[in-house]
């Protein structure tokens, strides 16, 4: 679901305050799409995962685009599943990077 | 099991204020549950309510009728003491009636 | 169905990511809190945010914001769907378990009148106990399996509690020990801390925008955001624990929600109970 | 605390002194051919009414006839419903020989909400609450000394909440 952000008859709907960091994006298409691509694009993206775990800031679209991975694996389509893996990967490290920029950061909003 | 059905009848110069709620799901059969099945329709159909051996009221209920369900209505007559005794019936032919007193 | 895609544009920021301050060590670092000078800051940026607002109608969340919702809420509260489950509660509280006890044994006044202590810190075990966590510790002393923190009964449960102690001011209080001190700062963090994919912190919506729309919701204000739990939600058609609340308030954010009753949680209340001490307790509500 | 038990009032049993200010919006009346007068109210629960799923249909199926629009009908309805699944609406009247009224949603898969028949001496007046799916009028429905009367207005429905 996306949340639209407008502003309707003068109330202030939410805006996304987002500033993340993307790191590593999708590969050359070229890429042989075999099975072990997949397998280094999905440990990666788990170990990432495993480190937002321990920061304890996990975001529902990783494991939706982590589960997606398996799923397309699991149907044999290793081009769609490293993408969805490198895709994960990418949102594990924006959750990490998240929680460690956030340990600072949450002063500023702070009431005084 | 206690009733379903919740009523607060006060009787207040010659007027009888009768405000009912039900425990009731009232599904709509247009709701999917989580693995996305359709939750099947089972909701209150008809609704009354019967002072001095007469019907004082008559709720007939759709689908669009909100869950633990309430209505509120009133009627000449009925004093302190009296018995309204509420019923329903739903699509599924379940009902339950109580009689409660007029405060 | 979930998109993978990322939708917000997040820009590339290598360059930030340099610069990451090496993080604090757990323990704080910095000057420690004054809580309550801190409270009086809190309940003053909302008195002067919302001044046509009475101090301890902040309770009624939204309802004290919006005069259409206030209206909606005032009619559902004539008769409210909450009768069922505050009933269950109170024959759920004197059910006796199989040794003959019930959970009235474990609490101070049998349990009644007592919603405004809770969370208080336990400096024995060192930790801040919630309701909910003391009424599945007391299920455990008594040899009763834990029920779940998001369920029926304990929403059941703790709305009773909280209707026994309808009217009393909350009265949270912080021990002098320096355990205590930490878990209050704990708790003040997460509410500030930014997490999900949205990015949101709950001071973001509950600090930032209280009062404004979100889609057909209307923010309540974080002053006495918790005087009216457990709630019945008309969204959820049930009562809900703050247990819950929280759950589905990070997966809004698209953050994954923690385990029930973990330490962020527990910590979270605290604080939020700290800081609307002296506001009434209005639980269990109704709410959209 | 002295104002703590006027606050309070609201949260508990808070009965509603005066209606507060209820906007009376009367919208167009109902047009349809005059169908053959059929007896409107028999005793069975009008099945087909119910499960119709065009308006006027379900109108014409339960009364049989058109409806005027009437200003005498007051409709308390929210703008903005604060959640689709719980609107309360409640209607009034100080039309006579009021026989029964009805509530209809037309943007509901199935329009016809509630049918509620009215004995001699039962007042034309009735709250409830109705589901509704999205934005759409809501209809209430008088039927009095054997004419039928109508008045509307819109409810703006949308869920809440920022995502997930």
């Amino acid at each position: 679901m996306t949340v639209t952000a407008s502003t309707a008859s003068g109330q202030l709907f939410l805006w996304p305050l987002v500033a993340l960091s993307l790191v590593g994006c999708a590969a050359s298409a070229n890429a042989a799409g075999s099975q072990s691509d997949f397998e280094t694009a999905y440990a990666a993206a788990d170990a990432a995962e495993q480190e937002a775990g321990h920061l304890r800031n996990r975001w529902t679209v990783t494991e939706t685009a982590l589960a997606g991975a398996r799923k397309a694996a699991g149907e044999g389509d290793f081009d769609r599943a490293r993408d969805m893996a490198r895709e994960a990967e990418a949102l594990a490290k924006a959750s990490v990077f998240q929680a460690k920029s956030e340990k600072e950061a949450w002063k500023n909003l702070e009431i005084r | 099991m206690a009733s379903s059905i919740r009523v607060r009848a006060i009787a207040n110069g010659g007027i009888t204020e009768v405000q009912t709620l039900i425990q009731h799901p009232m599904d709509s059969g247009f709701i999917k549950d989580e693995n996305g099945q359709f939750i099947p329709a089972h909701f209150i159909q008809e609704l009354t309510f019967e002072h001095d051996g007469r019907k004082v009221f008559v709720a007939d209920w759709g689908t669009a009728v909100a869950k633990d369900p309430y209505v509120k209505f009133s009627f000449k007559g009925g004093n302190k003491g009296d018995d309204l005794k509420v019923g329903w019936i739903d699509n599924q032919g379940t009902t339950d009636t109580t009689t409660v007193k007029i405060q | 169905m979930r998109s993978w895609q990322v939708f917000w544009p997040i820009s590339i920021l290598p360059a930030i990511a340099a610069l990451m301050v090496l993080s604090v060590p757990q323990a704080f670092a910095d000057d420690p809190p004054d809580p309550a000078a801190e409270a009086k800051a809190f309940r003053d940026y909302f008195i002067h945010k919302f001044s046509d607002v009475k101090l301890e109608n902040f309770v009624n969340g939204p309802y004290s914001l919006n005069e259409g919702m206030r209206r909606q809420w005032q009619e559902i509260e004539q008769f409210p769907p909450y009768e069922f489950s505050l009933e269950k509660g109170k024959e759920l509280f004197a059910r006796p378990f199989t040794n003959g006890k019930n959970y009235g044994d474990c609490f101070p006044n049998h349990g009644i009148g007592i919603r405004q202590n809770y969370p208080y810190f336990d400096t024995k075990a060192g930790e801040v106990v919630t309701l909910e966590l003391a009424l599945n510790d007391c299920r455990k002393a008594n040899g009763e399996p834990a029920i779940s923190y998001l369920g029926d009964d304990m929403a059941a449960l703790t709305a009773y509690m909280a209707f026994t102690s309808r009217g009393k001011p909350f009265d949270i209080k912080i021990p002098d020990d320096p355990r205590a001190l930490d878990a209050y700062r704990n708790g003040k963090r997460y509410f500030y801390t930014r997490r999900g994919q949205l990015n949101f912190s709950c001071a973001t919506c509950h600090v930032q925008y209280p009062g404004e729309r979100l889609r057909a919701e209307v923010l309540a204000p974080a002053l006495g955001i918790l005087n009216a739990m457990p709630i019945y939600r008309s969204e959820w058609g049930s009562m809900g624990t703050i247990s819950r609340r929280f759950a589905t308030c990070n997966s809004q954010t698209r953050g994954v929600p923690l385990e029930p009753q973990s330490q962020e949680y527990r910590d979270l209340e605290y604080y939020l109970s700290y800081v609307s001490n002296g506001l009434p307790i209005s639980g269990p509500g109704a709410r959209p | 605390m002295s104002n703590l038990r006027e606050s309070l009032s609201v949260t508990r049993r808070l009965i509603l002194e005066g209606a507060a200010s209820i906007a009376l919006v009367g919208l167009g009346a109902i047009s349809f051919p005059i169908p053959t007068a059929l007896a409107a109210a028999n005793d069975r629960y009008p099945e087909a009414a119910f499960k119709q799923k065009d308006f006027n249909e379900a109108i014409k199926l339960l009364y049989g006839r058109i409806a005027e629009q009437a200003d005498k009908i007051k409709l308390d309805a929210p703008e903005i419903a604060e959640n689709g699944a719980v609107v309360p609406v409640s209607v009034t009247t100080t039309l006579d020989d009021v026989t029964s009224i009805s509530f209809v949603v037309p943007e509901n898969p199935n329009p016809l909400a509630a049918y509620y028949r009215l004995p001699p001496g039962t007042m034309p007046s009735v709250a409830n609450r109705l589901k509704m799916a999205k934005t759409s009028n809501v209809i209430a429905i008088v039927e009095a000394g054997g004419k039928l009367y109508s008045t509307s207005r819109e409810v703006k429905v949308t869920i809440g909440g920022c995502g997930g």
